[in-house]
């Protein structure tokens, strides 16, 4: 059997959901930040999927190249924002971060 | 055609076309390597990096004006694609890249007179502002859906940073954390609403994304009961979601008050006005990219009137959820979520005019709603700023930004008391300022779009209630300042008229009155910008 | 000198003289300022003065003296300024007013510098209200003036003045943004692209019947007409006015009574009614019926108080119904469209404007009374004075001449216009007329019986009897004017009623023909609707 | 030329009493404490107004040759008919005339722009200077200038000067730095002391001369008003001349709402005029050619030679009948009959509270609490009789519906007023009421279709009761201010004069004659009499005519009976006698001649004015210019439900029976009261104890004052306190309210309260707040559910996309 575009896409929204739903429940921040991989990756196979389908063609490619790379330049500050809140906070589970609300 | 021709071809127009269109923005890349490489050789000891950073945007501040008078120069209307058609060069870019360089030079003017931050991270501080900048700068002229996302990304990630650069508190890096989790989140959530946009129609040029939508359309009813229109406006709505983050539009401006009241004033100043600023000249430029498909226009007008009253409940929200706020800055963060809902307005106006039967007709109409917002942009970067320079220039003295430590404040230092008083009632929108002048076009182009579809009349209703609402919470911050009486024990405010801290925001005032009393010059350079992008 | 430059001297003078008082002044030379803000005031009242005898023409109808220069021309935005027999009163009041209490302002003790500076701004804001004749220009001044007003209220006020000073600007700013929709109505209408603020060309198109249709008339007359009775105040809209009245310092009581209140009705009759001719036909009766339940219930209210200035303010709100109630009067016959009773009509517009001037006149001077006892006493609980015509024989005599004025005596300027509207007033409905004229009973009560209390009687009755020292110089000097004033203009009304008959009549013509137009339309429509 | 010098006469003698006014008031600054200049200034002002008055009316007389028509009645009706009839017929032709002459004469005269008519041979109108014109609605201050006119204007500038002279003496206790009120107590219990206010009197009486006088030369109703109030106002000033003292002050308040209340029905006669004629002007009023450009009130309303009120059989209303140029001016107009009898009740509406006639007669007893010269001259001979003038004035506006209404007015009030009379003890009580009740007499006489006669009993009426008034205060000042008549008795061996002028305005006004000898020489007859005789003698033939009316016959003549009764109870008690309070009587004396000198020139005048009756001098000055109709009466049609009114003729056949029924009951009352107080004969406590039901309900004025105070005072002061209650519940309260519970739903108040005020502010401010508070808790700074919104809002955005947008 052949796979179509809709299995991918399909695998796609599940990557996306998973991402959401990991982010949304996990109280551990770094497994938050890979709910955001998740969520971009998700995004990812669609292009990729795309770009062998229809006639989006390289620029999907290139579009998911250019994800991967912003991907990781904001996992690097996501990480060092989530240091700079263990050193204050000594924890990293983003339930104590409600100090600021209302 | 063979590989070096193309070779050439693309090196050639780089050169003679897209590098000039890109100067600004180069100039600004060129600051940063300058900080950094001073540092690096210590030279920052005797040039202090405020002053480097200074120049940088003056430079860039003078290579806009260049962009401006060489444009002006052309008889026609500049439009042209630069960098394969990635970004695009119009009036309506250059008017964001002096808006956004004269915005940076203006903050830095302000960080250096508050020394945030100290000397040792300047560079890092001002690398992560000119980042900034340079990325709203590129989501403004985006002309590729790529491009959207670079420079959302662009701009957002060194805010994330900069949020949390008061080092050692706790609230700012909590504020940090949450913004950039948010962040992160609507930025996947975007970025799959950008991959079936792009899948569906086939291209990541926004320039085709209406003819395409109406090839898509074709033969379908128009509904979202076709497959491919469901996907694309499921698209197009996540897309929007994006950029509502960015724009703390309800429900999606959760992170807004926390990351401001946990960033350093100065920083929320520049949240709430340039990414705003950058935020809207993409979704103007979407807007239009996606209005005028033939079949689509119901759809595209259902879009414009769901913004409309996303418009409405944010105005409403952010107004009340300010009633109750004892955090100044916080309180500001509040009316910067109302803002956002006021300017959104236009946006909405342009989406129903520019599908309406007669949108020919209304170019100009559509024209003054870009302008108006424009316009109000303008203004609301001088009165927000201003308030915002005041609230960091007291608590430079008080420690404090909560709004009992500015009791009676008028006694010690009247000039910051009627500065506060300038921005506030422009930000509530009373003549002679120039905010009256702003909220008036928006309201003027929403009421227009009335036309169209009844529910603008609604939209308008509420602007209107709202400034009703908002004069409450303001003008109890004015009465704390001028009628309540300083209590003993709080620490003095000695600013005096001929310091630069009072210069500097009485400056910023001026120019809230000026644009209120002579909205001329201003509304005709916005004009110009908004004819850039007009279709017919 | 050139009359184009008088008007805008008229509106900016008090700014300039502002301008120097808070530059040059020190803050410590009290006595300086004050003089200094007096002769500002004085010479604003000057100019107004060459503007009445030297450059205005009684006899002549239209506007006078119109100043056109460009200020937003992308969105036709003028600086448009004219002056006709139905400002020129207002104006003359004005700078009459803002003068005598800024007089009155010497009692006025903590942080003169920033109180004289506000009270001038706040006399630029209201002359240009009065002489602007482009509507964003009118809206720009209209706001301009709530600023300096609050603070006058909040700083200088009472012990409940941030109450009283935040209840008048939200009230004045909810009414102003009904103002702003109304006015982008008439902006985006088709027919007067050129000069969508323009208010003669807006009437004009208005009297064609080409400006709005009639149920957009009725709509924006709504707008309108809510946003000008908050000001006037008329019935359900009147809480804000006691309060701010009570709370205010005197000066700047005589100021609310003596001129704001006037924007209420000099709107209607500048914007709305020539504006909506129809829509204002449409609402007569609801306005008639608004003004007569005003003069009953201020009576009533008035009658209930103990505090002497609410007394006086709600004496205000009875007054100010006789205003609306004489706009109002414009009886139609349903057929043919036609007025009427067209000259009963405009008696019941001179008279509306006539009360208007009266009615400044008299509350400035009743205020001021009060704030004269106030300021010795300290006190304004009406069953706590008493027998003060014995005490200080000076001040019961101008007081009891000021609280005649007001009583609508013959003879002082209250009569004229209370009388002229009831009398005009049954060509349009007998009932509510008769309800009207009983209000001259309601009235002769509340304030015989006022005076009673406070003038009458035995002997004081309340706190600090030693501090009822007869009035100085300058409070002779302020109420002997306006009691003048008050007979001048009883005696012989015509010297107002011949600045305003002609304007007047012309408005109310203009009217007419536009109501007749727009009823036109009206029927064309619903012709072509049966076939 | 005539109508320019009696309109410059009257007008000095109007405006002189101003001037003074404006001088006198001053004079706490430019006079001493001390001094009687303001006094003698007044006495000048209007005792020169007299003079120019009186030679008014002689010119007046002269220029008609009034003084050589004989003493025949007969041909006297006929002649002022003849008169009257001319003055209808041919004003319009003359005043071309006499227009085109006075305008190049006028310029020096006081009104620059009068165009002065002349309405036949011996009415002036013409216009003093206009207030306000708006198109052919032309609002002016006119004068309006016929024998009425001119009667009144002597009459009062006579009595004016007499009660001033009177008055310099009567007030010269005021002449003192330190006046000692005995009758004002602080709430140490110790008199007030106060400065005197001898200037202050003077200058509020010739404000009120000048008023009043104002009030007759009216040319138009409108102007009537003005004085109307002003007057008012002047009563005002005068009854609480003793500012300190509760008692005035209330009677001041009281007299000046009561008015009010009348002039209110007034406003809206006024403004039924206003509407349906156009014009108040009496007169025509002509331009510069003479031609008549706006028909006078008079002359719209159309009558036919019967003088009945011409309506369209149709409809039933009245078309207005008017000699207009302007053509679109209101006057060709129709007026609803109905509206005209409106009209007339509204306007009898303001004489009813002026004239003090039920139901609004309470304030004029109350009144007295002013000095006793006020008394005199305001509130028995000028001011209250202004109703009856305006009456008089008005009377050809009034149809018969309102004249009836009148004539039982009059009819009610007179026999009230005076069975109160009987019982009070105050000797100023008695006299109010007993004005009240002439009042009565008046009105009736007006009501019945006796023009003349009211006029004649208003002249008459005003020399005597004034005298009385003037006598009764001679006996207070003498009696160190004792007014109750208890106390008093047996003075007429201490102030002799007085006594004997008193007993002649007694006698007048109770119309005794000494029957055979009247016939025979009319000397033997007091003004009173005769007057009297008119009125009584009209009612009769009218209720002649309308049988059903009999009570306005009868009524009138018991109560002359109870007038006489009262009247002489007042001198038995008073001057009769035996002193009932020695102390009293030992400190009593005669007034000095200042004050004795006007009691007899008023004295002669109360006596002889009426000389001849109806066929004297007087009744012939005030009927010169009576209206049209008034003389041949009207008949009324057989069935038609209509009035029969009597003429002349009808009138002088019953003059006789009507006369000697007067006389014995006059007679029979003096006997009464001769044996009741003038002997010891009969114990009047034993009756008062059997009559004490009566005796009470009749002592407290029928209980009027309580009957208002609960109909119209309280109510008016619930509604307003009602008022109040609704601004502070339904416009601030619900909001409080709603705030309070806002406040409770979302526990906040404290923080609340501080925030935002309270009031209509809590409606926008506390709700919104407690909304706003509510938002904040969705703001719960936890991150997880922030992202989870992130969802939820897309979610939620799509769906409401596929909801709203459907196909």
């Amino acid at each position: 059997m052949t796979a179509d575009l809709n299995s991918y896409l399909f695998v796609g929204a599940v990557l996306f959901v998973c991402g959401v739903v990991c982010m949304a429940t996990k109280r551990n921040g770094i497994g938050v930040l890979m709910g955001v991989e998740l969520v971009l990756n998700g995004a990812n196979v669609n292009f990729v999927a795309f770009a062998r389908y229809t006639d989006l063609g390289l620029d999907g490619q290139v579009f998911s190249l250019f994800v991967i790379v912003l991907a990781a330049a904001e996992a690097a500050v996501a990480l060092a924002i989530a240091l700079n809140f263990y050193n204050n906070h000594l924890t990293i589970d983003v339930d104590r971060a409600n100090k600021l609300k209302g | 055609m063979l590989f070096p021709q193309l070779l050439d071809k693309l090196i050639s127009e780089t050169t003679s076309l897209s590098l000039p269109g890109f100067s600004v923005e180069l100039c600004l890349s060129a600051t940063i390597v300058a900080m950094l490489m001073m540092r690096l050789v210590n030279l920052d000891r005797f040039v202090p990096t405020s002053v480097t950073a200074v120049l940088g945007a003056f430079a860039a501040l003078v290579f806009t004006w260049l962009q401006f008078r060489q444009i002006g120069a052309a008889d026609a209307i500049v439009s042209q694609k630069i960098f394969t058609g990635l970004l695009i060069h119009d009036t309506f870019t250059v008017f964001f890249r002096a808006f956004l360089s004269l915005f940076l030079l203006l903050t830095i003017a302000l960080t250096s007179l508050t020394g945030i931050p100290d000397n040792e991270d300047g560079p890092d501080f001002y690398s992560l502002l000119f980042g900034a900048t340079i990325g709203l700068m590129i989501m403004a002229s985006a002309n590729s859906l790529l491009m959207l996302f670079v420079g959302v990304e662009m701009a957002s990630v060194p805010s994330y940073a900069m949020v949390g650069f008061l080092k050692g508190r706790k609230p700012s890096s909590e504020a940090a954390l949450k913004f950039v989790v948010y962040g992160a989140g609507a930025a996947g959530v975007m970025l799959y609403g950008i991959s079936l946009i792009a899948g569906v129609l086939g291209t990541v040029d926004m320039s085709l994304l209406a003819a395409r939508l109406g090839e898509a359309a074709a033969g379908g009813t128009g509904g979202l009961s076709d497959p491919e229109l469901r996907a694309v406006s499921l698209g197009i709505l996540l897309v929007m979601v994006g950029l509502a983050f960015k724009l703390s539009l309800v429900p999606f401006h959760f992170w807004c008050p926390d990351a401001f009241e946990g960033a350093s004033a100065e920083v929320a100043g520049f949240l709430s006005v340039a990414s705003k600023a950058g935020a809207f000249g993409l979704l103007v430029r979407l807007a239009l990219a996606l209005s005028g498909a033939p079949g689509t226009e119901s759809l595209m007008i259902a879009f414009g009137v769901g913004i409309g009253f996303i418009a409405c409940v944010t105005t409403t929200f952010g107004n009340l959820a300010a009633y109750s706020q004892t955090n100044l800055k916080r309180l500001l963060a509040y009316s910067t979520i109302a803002h956002a809902g006021y300017m959104v307005m236009a946006v909405s106006a342009l989406l129903v005019m520019s599908n309406s039967v007669q949108a020919a007709a209304m170019q100009i109409d559509i024209n003054r709603t870009v302008e108006g917002l424009l316009y109000y942009l303008f203004v609301y970067l001088f009165m927000n700023l201003g308030a915002f320079a005041v609230v960091a220039i007291a608590r430079n003295h008080t420690f404090s930004e909560e709004v009992d430590s500015f009791k009676g404040l008028v006694g010690q230092s009247p000039t910051l008391c009627i500065v506060m008083l300038i921005c506030m009632f422009s930000l509530v929108g009373m003549p002679p300022f120039g905010g009256f002048v702003g909220k008036l076009m928006i309201f003027a182009s929403a009421f227009k779009a009335g036309d169209i579809h009844w529910f603008m009349y609604v939209v308008v209703a509420f602007g209107a209630l709202n400034t009703v609402f908002s004069l409450v919470y303001y003008i109890r911050v004015l009465k704390t300042m001028f009628m309540d009486e300083r209590p003993a024990d709080a620490r003095p405010v000695p600013v005096h008229l001929g310091s630069l801290e009072s210069i500097y925001v009485v400056a910023l005032a001026a120019f809230v009155l000026l644009l209120g009393l002579l909205p001329q010059f201003l509304s005709a350079t916005a004009g110009a910008a908004a004819q850039s992008l007009a279709k017919f | 000198m050139n009359p184009e430059f008088l008007l805008t001297a008229i509106i900016f003078a008090p700014s300039v003289g502002a301008l120097i008082l808070a530059l040059l002044f020190d803050s410590k030379n009290a006595e300086a300022m004050r003089l200094f803000a007096f002769a500002t005031t004085a010479v604003t009242f000057g100019l107004t003065l060459v503007l009445w005898l030297g450059e205005f023409q009684s006899d002549a109808p239209g506007m006078q003296l119109e100043v056109v220069r460009e200020w937003i021309p992308r969105w036709n935005v003028y600086y448009r300024l004219g002056v006709d027999g139905i400002s020129m009163p207002l104006v003359l009041l004005t700078s009459l007013i803002s003068m005598l209490s800024m007089g009155a302002s010497w009692s006025i003790k903590k942080h003169i510098k920033g109180y004289m500076v506000l009270f001038l701004l706040l006399e630029t804001g209201m002359m240009g209200v009065f002489l602007a004749l482009d509507f964003f220009l009118f809206y720009v001044f209209w706001e301009v003036m709530l600023l300096p007003m609050y603070f006058l209220i909040g700083v200088w006020g009472g012990p409940r003045k941030e109450y009283a000073a935040i209840k008048f600007f939200l009230y004045t700013l909810a009414g102003s943004v009904l103002m702003l929709v109304a006015m982008l109505m008439f902006y985006f209408n088709t027919s007067v692209q050129a000069d969508g603020f323009n208010l003669i060309k807006l009437a004009e198109a208005a009297t064609t019947g080409s400006l709005l249709s009639p149920s957009l008339q009725i709509t924006a007359f709504i707008m309108l007409f809510i946003g000008f009775a908050i000001k006037l105040p008329a019935f359900p809209v009147h809480t804000w006015l006691p309060d701010a009245h009570v709370e205010a310092p005197t000066p700047i009581s005589m100021i609310l009574a003596g001129v704001l209140l006037k924007m209420g009705g000099y709107g209607i009759i500048r914007i709305a009614f020539p504006l909506c001719p129809y829509g204002a036909q449409y609402l007569a009766y609801a306005m008639v019926a608004i003004g007569v339940i005003s003069i009953i219930y201020g009576a009533f209210a008035a009658l209930a108080q103990t505090d002497f200035k609410r007394l006086v303010a709600y004496s205000s709100v009875s007054h100010m119904g006789y205003v609306l109630l004489g706009l109002a009067v414009w009886k139609i016959n349903e057929k043919t469209g036609e007025t009427m009773n067209s000259e009963y009509w405009q008696m019941g517009l001179n008279g509306a404007m006539f009360q208007m001037i009266a009615h400044g006149i008299s509350s400035a001077g009743m205020f001021f009374m009060v704030g004269v006892i106030y300021d010795r006493v300290h006190h304004r609980d009406l069953n706590k004075f008493g027998g003060l015509m014995g005490k200080m024989p000076l001040y019961g005599g101008l007081s009891a001449g000021l609280f005649f004025a007001g009583l609508g005596l013959p003879g002082l300027c209250g009569f004229i216009g209370e009388v002229f509207v009831v009398l005009s007033t049954w060509s349009f409905n007998p009932a509510l007329a008769i309800v009207a004229a009983s209000g001259v009973i309601l009235t002769a009560g509340y304030i015989l019986w006022a005076m009673q209390r406070v003038y009458l009687g035995a002997e004081y009755k309340g706190p600090h009897p030693e501090d009822l020292t007869p009035m100085n110089m300058r409070e002779t000097a302020i109420a002997g004017t306006l009691l003048t004033l008050a007979v001048i203009l009883g005696v012989v009304p015509a010297i107002m009623f011949n600045v305003m008959t002609p304007s007047i009549s012309r408005m109310a013509k203009a009217a007419e023909a536009g109501y007749q137009q727009s009823a036109a339309q009206l029927n064309q429509d619903e012709m072509q609707a049966q076939r | 030329m005539v109508g320019e010098t009696l309109r410059n006469l009257l007008m000095i003698a109007w405006l002189l009493p101003l001037a003074g006014f404006a001088v006198e008031i001053f004079g706490g600054f430019w006079g001493s404490r001390k001094s009687r200049v303001a006094a003698w200034m007044s006495v000048g002002c209007i005792g020169v107004g007299f003079l120019c008055s009186l030679s008014a009316l002689l010119i007046w007389g002269n220029s008609n040759n009034f003084w050589k028509v004989t003493h025949d009645s007969e041909h006297h009706a006929e002649a002022g008919h003849a008169e009257a009839g001319h003055a209808e017929a041919g004003h319009a032709e003359a005043g071309h005339a006499e227009a085109g002459t006075d305008q190049h004469k006028s310029p020096d005269s006081v009104a620059s722009s009068a165009a002065s008519v002349v309405l036949g041979k011996t009415v002036f109108s013409g216009t003093l200077y206009s207030l306000a014109r708006f198109g052919s609605l032309d609002i002016s201050l006119d004068y309006y200038i016929d024998s009425l006119t001119l009667v009144m204007f002597t009459m009062v500038t006579f009595i004016a000067t007499c009660i001033h002279l009177f008055a310099m003496g009567y007030m010269s206790e005021e002449l003192t730095e330190e006046f000692v009120d005995h009758s004002a107590h602080l709430s140490n219990g110790h008199h007030v002391h106060r400065p005197g206010r001898y200037y202050r009197f003077f200058a509020f009486l010739s404000l009120f001369c000048f008023s009043m006088l104002g009030l007759v030369l009216a040319g138009n109703i409108f102007q009537v008003f003005i004085f109307w109030e002003l007057v008012g106002i002047c009563s005002f000033l005068l009854i609480g001349f003793y500012t300190e003292r509760k008692s005035a002050c209330n009677a001041a308040n009281k007299a000046f709402i009561m008015n009010r209340v009348g002039d209110f029905g007034f406003l809206i006669g006024l403004m039924v005029l206003w509407t349906f004629f156009g014009t108040f002007r009496f007169g025509n009023t002509v331009d510069a050619k003479g031609e008549v450009v706006q028909a006078g009130l008079f002359q719209m309303l159309p009558r036919d030679e019967t003088g009945n009120v011409l309506r369209d059989a149709a409809s039933g209303d009245v078309k207005l009948g008017a000699v207009t140029a302007a053509p679109e001016s209101p006057s060709s107009r129709t007026i609803p009959y109905s509206l005209l009898v409106v009209a007339g009740l509204g306007v009898f509406a303001g004489c009813v509270g002026k004239s003090a006639q039920f139901p609004l007669q309470t304030w004029l007893p109350d009144a007295m609490e002013g000095p006793t010269p006020v008394s005199a001259l305001v509130h028995s001979a000028t001011m209250v009789a202004a109703g009856v003038y305006l009456v008089g004035r008005f009377y050809p506006m009034f149809v018969q519906e309102v004249l009836l209404t009148i004539a039982y007015v009059g009819c009610i009030t007179l026999f009230m007023a005076a069975t109160i009379a009987m019982v009070a003890t105050d000797i100023k009580k008695v006299l109010a009421y007993s004005t009240i009740s002439q009042l009565g007499y008046m009105m009736l006489g007006l009501g019945v279709f006796g023009w003349g006669a009211g006029l004649f009993h208003l002249i008459t009426h005003a020399f005597f009761k004034s005298l009385m008034f003037l006598c009764s205060g001679s006996v207070i000042y003498g009696c160190h201010h004792e007014q109750e008549m208890p106390k008093m008795g047996g003075l007429w061996r201490k102030m002799p004069i007085t006594a004997f002028t008193m007993l002649v305005g007694v006698i007048a006004i109770s119309g005794l004659a000494i029957p055979g000898l009247v016939n025979w020489c009319s000397v033997f007859a007091f003004s009173g009499y005769f007057s009297k005789d008119a009125v009584v003698a009209t009612s009769l033939a009218f209720v002649k005519g309308n049988p059903t009316h009999f009570l306005l016959f009868i009524v009138p003549l018991v109560t002359a009976g109870l007038t006489a009764f009262y009247m002489f109870r007042l001198w038995f008690f008073t001057f009769a006698g035996k002193p009932r309070d020695q102390h009293i009587h030992d400190h009593c004396h005669e007034s000095p001649w200042i004050m004795t000198g006007p009691l007899l020139a008023l004295s002669v005048f109360a006596a002889f004015c009426a000389i001849g009756g109806e066929t004297g001098p007087l009744y012939r000055l005030i009927t010169g210019d009576q209206p049209a109709h008034v003389a041949h009466g009207i008949a009324g049609a057989v069935g038609s439900g209509e009035l029969t009114l009597p003429g002349h003729e009808a009138i002088h056949a019953v003059h006789g029976t009507a006369g000697t029924l007067a006389l014995i009951a006059a007679a029979s009352g003096t006997f009464i009261a001769w044996l009741l107080y003038g002997t010891t004969l009969v114990n009047v406590a034993e009756i008062k104890r059997q009559l004490s039901g009566l005796h009470g309900f009749l002592a407290n004025k029928w209980h009027f004052d309580e009957l208002y105070d609960g109909l119209f005072m309280q109510p008016s002061h619930v509604v307003g306190q009602c008022c109040v209650w609704i601004d502070k519940t339904v416009f601030d309260g619900i909001i409080h309210a709603s705030a309070k519970v806002m406040i409770f739903v979302s526990k906040w108040d404290k923080l609340f309260d501080e925030a935002v005020v309270d009031g209509f502010v809590n409606l926008l401010g506390n709700s919104t707040f407690a909304v706003g508070r509510s938002l904040r808790v969705i703001q719960t700074g936890r991150l997880r559910q922030y992202v989870m919104f992130i969802v939820v809002g897309v979610v939620a955005l799509f769906a409401i996309l596929f909801t709203t947008f459907p196909g």
